[in-house]
């Protein structure tokens, strides 16, 4: 297996000890997120999102499937990340490791187990039919803080995808193809965010020795190689907490998880309100005389 | 650090290939480090065994060999102390695709260290292999046009850096936030792709930011 | 999507993890390609006398399958005659292709897995792996051109399309990739369908107007000519374009 | 617990890789949990192996190898697990990472693994705290170094989290149905401060909530600590009685205490 | 290489020590007036004449045992219904589709469902308890698309009519009784809509593996789809329907310097390790004139127009072969 990068010693001393003194490598401030975009696809469901160099690429499909029989209500809804050696030769092919582990239970709890996908309106015919919706998350290159720009990028796909209309006659389902029918959107009930916090032990302030934890957001890769613990905190941005994970490593006081998730909460309302922005902004180029119609038309002659 | 595109003379930027005779080599900022004799190279010492420090050159390559007798004055009794993680500015004195490449630290003719050795405290910035080319030009200035270290020189930060071949930086000074400018100018002249006039910008910034 | 209006696209070492890599847009496909290497190969499967070229094809949705499988077969033998593989012996050079549009049918619904070969992708496929290699500054001793033909009858007369869409291709009577080196030569032939020797030869002719033009004859062909660029000279601006903003400084 | 630990450490060395026991019981989870080692590290069973991994004492210390089994019979609904179910998985490294932040790993070389297997013979909720007690109280019975005990407690909140009614009070260590109905958090502290170690939350629930539910699982796990020394320091009268190690000698540990 | 002195050592040490130049050796006999031969004592575009056996299997609905030197492979096909009900993504045919409409039932419901397996021992380098290589899966790949982009099997034959359609029903045997009732209680007795389907899933399982994979296995599909009988009426349905198509594999190896190089047809595991570049033909000669189902070459480029048109010839004369050994 490939060895994972390890920072020299110098690199080591050198970030906690810029850390400590409230300064980054990339000149950010330690709560600053960096560049962050998002681009959609032509097709519906790619949602392309960049977090400095970080990138990151969701893709949203639909098929008619049986459902569970432990669930017969309900559509099957699931989200796939497979790391390829794309994003760094450390990850191989169909062999998961424990980022990429870690990374699809926090999306699994975020957005699944959160109920931001009704998943019994994907439901064609009880205990027979049913939609699948799947979400493919791919990583095109890895430089740090996966989790936060991964969520996003599910979120913004999910909520930009269309699935082909059906309708009932009798006990025979019509599938209709996009050039039958416009796609309709899922049915989608509030928008999860990840925030991450990387903590990289703590400082004592004032004369008393009050030991105070020093935390970052958004942290790059060789920030993540060296922080002593991280929590991931998700909620909305109607302060609904939906998941929160602390995986050991290094002891925080728990007031620094409460200020955290408060900060959060902040953060997550900037992201939710960016993702609305970029879907307005989407729609509105689309339905310029239903761009899709047209290109279907062409393909038909 | 030289691309190895194989392409036409009368093309020297196309790819298309005119028999392996008139192949020639077409430099570009691209690629992973390939060693070669003579170049001067940062390395991490991964781990080190009776006689040899195993040296990483860059992630996921096989080490490089560093004698440890390959420094200056040193000797059965007294041999460097190099612990896994700590940088080494080194030479590569042999390169073939078949072994793994062999580093020195001491001039074989003078006997003398010329610079090179073990980099205590300072930052390892990584670049890119074209922009380490261009700073390790003799007239880094005027051939490689790259003027922000001189630039922030003549600012007054004192601070002194190793470029390696293998598309690393070390900088280091006494003030931490000296470090952190010169990375940053480095680093975003890189990526940016800055001309002249835009890095001397680019460091007035940095340093008015500083103070 | 309309596809074959709009001329190839190409970026070139955008990600800045890999050590080279390449966006390909074309006929309705975008394929993100990264390439790593030379680095160390595993034990198991190192060479001693070149290096392992490793293919990754990664489809937008669903895992990699049977198909996947088939198509990296394919281009692992293709690209490692172009790769100077014995200048790194017991080396690897790890290719990765990961699709992120392809051109969907407008008549019919999706279907994530499907176990039947995919033609059609595998030219942007080798395209995309050429361009990463090059910007990963692996040596190479040619670059690859492909095309697809699709060989449709309609209402009696035979005609050859170029880069047709999924539903062109869903009604034509055969359907064929070649790929050609730099030197014109022909290195990859996927043929299916039903033809004869003759129509096969006819499209050949035409799939060396599309990729190779300076070395082959001038094939008179239809107004379809127009539609393909000629992708060779396009590899080679995009090459050009690279370097050149390489060496902006000089 | 320095001296007494060390005494235990004398016994361990004497029979290095041999197993330790332990039984825990909380409320209907009953976790069994396997302590061997510490023994060399050998890679390739580390990569192969089901088991996550965390390395002590930043990377200096020894390695602890966590790995659960979920016996079929546990849960009502006979529901078999695969071994990499990332359930699992995830909180197999969530302990791991857990314990490495308590456990002083630098006592043994960086080459050494200590497996920790926990076996879950019966869930009724709270499994994760049950199995954080179990694996740090057996680590204490083989003798490992450690500053203190890693010690879990569940709490949840009454009202649903779409209730908006602030008076909600909240509740200590869920079982299964009370999980189920609901919002909860997963508490891990190292002894009796308030230092959060490892977090986990998995169900919707008001931002406000947390703050509460977090004093209620801390408060539990100051008991479950308290519990834990119990049992610990009971063993070490019961090992006097059987003359498995000098009065005296455990006398002083215990005062030292 | 070959000198005297090394071919002293057995041969077979001196193909194990250096396989490739072992090979040559054998393709450029040291003295000229000795033909080229192989390692395996053939001709260079000699194959191995294949042996077929049909019906072996008991409970298959069609199965072939085909032999082709070291290759041996057997085929079972069988034959399971699928209610069109059950099939989740069914779209009942709309008399607005035209003929050429989009829908591929074979395709889109997946009626035709090979699977192709390697046994663990049939060659030294498959394992035990290792996930299917990647031969097995590229072969199925093949396989299946083959199957399709041939239109081999008429589907129209693996549709289910109610009773009142299918007047078949005077000779079922005992099994369509059952397939029968199952279909009857769905059977809505005014339509004549599509019921249900029949499913064939094709197993191929290698027993021993000596190269040449695809062209034996591809025999054995078609051997055992002829040998195919469904518990219908139309019975031997496929009969009519097969077209046999021998696959032509052929290798070369580029010499070292010199452009040379051999075209070695059917060739054995060795000289697959060895050579670089493959081309496959696919032929079809039951009409008055040859056709071309496929052609596929990867791997070189030595091959071009000319040759790929030597090798469709070299494809047919194989095709007479094997449609002798299936007759």
């Amino acid at each position: 297996m490939p060895r994972e990068a390890e920072p020299s010693q110098n690199e080591k001393d050198f970030i906690l000890k810029a850390v400590r003194e409230g300064h980054r490598l990339d000149g950010r401030a330690l709560d600053q997120f960096r560049q962050l975009d998002l681009k959609f696809g032509d097709q519906y469901g790619i949602a392309d999102v960049t977090l400095g160099k970080t990138r990151i690429l969701t893709k949203v499909t639909a098929e008619v499937t049986v459902p569970y029989t432990d669930r017969p209500f309900d559509g099957i809804f699931t989200i796939t990340t497979e790391l390829s050696p794309m994003a760094s030769p450390a990850f191989e092919v169909n062999r998961p490791t424990e980022t990429e582990v870690l990374l699809s239970r926090l999306l699994e709890k975020t957005v699944r187990r959160s109920n931001a996908l009704d998943t019994e309106s994907l439901c064609l015919v009880a205990g027979q039919k049913c939609w699948s919706i799947r979400v493919d998350l791919h990583v095109l290159s890895h430089d740090g803080n996966l989790i936060d720009a991964s969520c996003l990028a599910v979120v913004a796909a999910l909520r930009h995808f269309r699935k082909p209309d059906t309708s009932m006659e009798g006990d025979t389902l019509t599938v209709y193809t996009p050039a039958e029918r416009e796609p309709v959107p899922l049915s989608w009930l509030h928008s999860p965010f990840c925030i991450t916090f990387s903590f990289f032990g703590t400082i004592s302030i004032g004369e008393d020795g009050e030991e105070k934890d020093i935390w970052l957001l958004d942290t790059t890769l060789l920030e993540e190689q060296l922080r002593v613990s991280s929590c991931t905190i998700s909620m909305n941005k109607h302060g609904e907490i939906c998941q929160v994970a602390k995986p050991g490593g290094a002891p925080v006081e728990a007031v620094t998880v409460l200020q955290c998730s408060s900060l959060a909460l902040q953060k997550v309302k900037d992201l939710s309100d960016f993702v609305d922005q970029k879907l307005a902004e989407d729609s509105k180029h689309r339905n310029k005389g239903g761009l899709l119609a047209e290109l279907s038309a062409e393909n038909a002659r | 650090m030289f691309l190895r595109v194989i392409c036409s003379p009368q093309l020297p930027a196309s790819s298309s290939q005119i028999g392996r005779k008139n192949l020639i080599w077409v430099e570009s900022n691209g690629g992973r480090y390939i060693p070669a004799v003579g170049d001067l190279v940062i390395g991490t010492v991964h781990h080190s065994a009776a006689d040899f420090f195993y040296v990483t050159l860059s992630d996921y390559t096989s080490n490089a060999t560093l004698p440890q007798l390959a420094f200056e004055m040193a000797s059965k009794k007294n041999r460097p102390q190099l612990h896994s993680g700590d940088l080494v500015y080194a030479r590569v004195s042999l390169a073939n695709r078949h072994m793994d490449p062999e580093l020195e630290c001491v001039s074989p003719s003078t006997g003398k260290a010329e610079g090179l050795g073990p980099l205590s405290e300072g930052m390892l910035y990584s670049i890119s292999l074209g922009m380490a080319r261009r700073l390790l030009m003799r007239k880094s200035a005027e051939e490689g046009k790259v003027v922000v270290l001189d630039e922030l020189g003549s600012a007054g930060l004192a601070f002194e850096t190793a470029v390696g071949r293998n598309g690393k930086m070390w900088v280091n000074s006494k003030d931490m936030k000296t470090v952190l400018v010169v990375g940053r100018a480095v680093t975003e002249t890189d990526e940016k792709s800055l001309a002249v006039e835009q890095q001397k910008k680019l460091v007035r910034k940095l340093v008015k930011e500083m103070a | 999507m309309t596809t074959t209006t709009s001329g190839p696209e190409a970026l070139l070492s955008h990600l800045h993890s890999a050590d080279g890599s390449a966006t390909f847009s074309y006929a309705g496909y975008t394929i993100i390609g990264a390439v790593n290497g030379p680095i160390e190969a595993q034990r198991r499967d190192e060479i001693p006398e070149e290096a392992v070229v490793d293919v990754v094809v990664r489809p937008a949705a669903g895992v990699g399958g049977t198909r996947e499988r088939h198509l990296e077969a394919l281009l692992q033998s293709t690209l490692r005659q172009i790769i100077l593989v014995t200048n790194f012996p017991r080396a690897l050079i790890q290719i990765t292709l990961q699709v992120t549009v392809a051109p969907e049918n407008e008549y019919v619904n999706t279907k994530v897995v499907q176990a039947n070969t995919n033609l059609p992708m595998l030219p942007a496929l080798i395209q995309t792996a050429v361009l990463a290699l090059m910007s990963a500054a692996i040596p190479l001793t040619a670059t690859l051109t492909s095309v697809v033909i699709a060989a449709t009858t309609e209402d009696g007369s035979n005609r050859d399309i170029i880069n047709p869409t999924a539903r062109e291709i869903e009604k034509s009577r055969s359907l064929h990739v070649f790929a050609f080196t730099s030197h014109g030569d022909l290195i990859l032939t996927q043929s299916e369908g039903e033809f004869t020797m003759k129509e096969w030869e006819d499209i050949l002719a035409s799939a060396q107007q599309q990729c190779c033009p300076n070395t082959s004859g001038d094939v008179n062909m239809g107004d379809d000519a127009a539609t393909g660029a000629d992708l060779g000279t396009f590899t080679r601006s995009v090459m050009e374009a690279k370097i050149a903003s390489d060496l902006y400084w000089k | 617990m320095p001296l007494d630990t060390s005494t235990y450490n004398l016994a361990l060395l004497r029979v290095d890789g041999r197993r330790w026991n332990e039984l825990r019981q909380q409320g209907n989870t009953k976790i069994q949990c396997i302590i061997t080692g510490p023994n060399e590290r050998d890679a390739s069973k580390n990569t192969s192996s089901s088991a996550s991994t965390a390395p002590t004492a930043g990377g200096a210390g020894a390695t602890l190898a966590v790995s659960i089994m979920i016996a079929p019979f546990a849960t009502v609904d006979r529901k078999r697990r695969g071994r990499n179910d990332k359930r699992v998985q995830e909180m197999q490294t969530t302990i791991a990472c857990g314990l490495a932040a308590a456990v002083q790993g630098q006592a043994y070389g960086p080459r050494s693994t200590i497996h920790i297997a926990l076996n879950v013979l019966s869930q009724d909720g709270s499994l994760l705290a049950g199995l954080i007690n179990a694996a740090s109280l057996a680590l204490v019975d083989a003798g490992v170094p450690m500053t203190d005990y890693l010690v879990a407690c569940t709490a949840g909140s009454t009202s649903s989290y779409a209730a908006a009614d602030e008076a909600a009070d909240p509740l200590l260590d869920l079982n299964t149905q009370e999980e189920q109905e609901l919002p909860f958090l997963t508490l891990a502290t190292l002894g009796a401060t308030d230092k959060v170690v490892a977090m986990v939350c998995e169900s919707r629930v008001q931002l406000t909530r947390l703050e509460g539910m977090m004093a209620t699982a801390a408060d539990g796990c100051k008991a479950a600590r308290d519990f834990l020394d119990g049992v610990v320091r009971d063993k070490g009268e019961l090992m006097v009685q059987e003359g498995a190690i000098g009065r005296g000698e455990v006398v002083s540990s215990m005062d030292l205490d | 290489m070959a000198t005297s002195k090394s071919m002293t050592l057995s041969s077979t040490t001196f193909a194990k020590l250096s396989p490739h130049p072992y090979l040559l050796a054998n393709l450029q006999p040291a003295d000229p007036s000795t033909t080229p031969t192989r390692t395996n004592g053939r001709q260079p575009s000699q194959t191995r004449t294949p042996y077929i056996n049909t019906s072996s299997l008991s409970h298959a609905h069609g199965s072939a045992v085909v032999r082709n030197g070291d290759t041996t492979v057997i085929c079972g096909v069988r034959g399971e219904t699928i209610l069109t009900s059950a099939i989740p993504n069914y779209r009942a045919p709309s008399p607005s589709d035209d003929s050429s409409s989009s829908l591929d039932e074979a395709r889109d419901y997946d009626l035709l469902v090979p699977n192709i397996e390697l046994a663990t021992g049939c060659a030294p380098n498959f394992l035990p308890g290792v996930p299917p290589t990647t031969l097995a899966q590229t072969l199925s790949t093949r396989v299946y698309s083959l199957l399709h982009s041939s239109k081999l099997v008429d589907v129209s034959r693996l549709r289910i009519y109610p009773e009142e359609a299918g007047k078949e029903n005077k000779e079922e045997d005992d099994e369509k009784m059952d397939e029968a009732e199952e279909i009857d209680e769905y059977a809505v007795a005014e339509d004549k809509a599509v019921k249900a389907y029949w499913v064939l899933y094709i197993d191929v399982l290698f027993i021993s593996f000596d190269g040449n994979p695809f062209d034996t296995a591809w025999t054995a599909i078609l051997a055992a789809l002829r040998d195919t009988k469904l518990p219908f009426a139309y019975w031997d349905a496929d009969r009519e329907m097969v077209l046999c198509k021998p696959v032509f594999t052929a290798k070369e190896k580029q010499k070292k310097g010199s452009g040379s190089y051999w075209i070695l047809v059917d060739p054995d595991r060795l000289e697959e390790g060895l050579c670089d570049e493959t081309v496959t033909v696919v032929v079809d000669k039951l009409g008055r004139s040859t056709k071309i189902l496929g052609i596929s070459k990867h791997g070189g480029t030595v091959v071009g127009p000319e040759l790929t048109k030597k090798m469709v010839a070299t494809a047919e004369s194989r095709w007479e072969q094997i449609h002798a050994a299936i007759e």
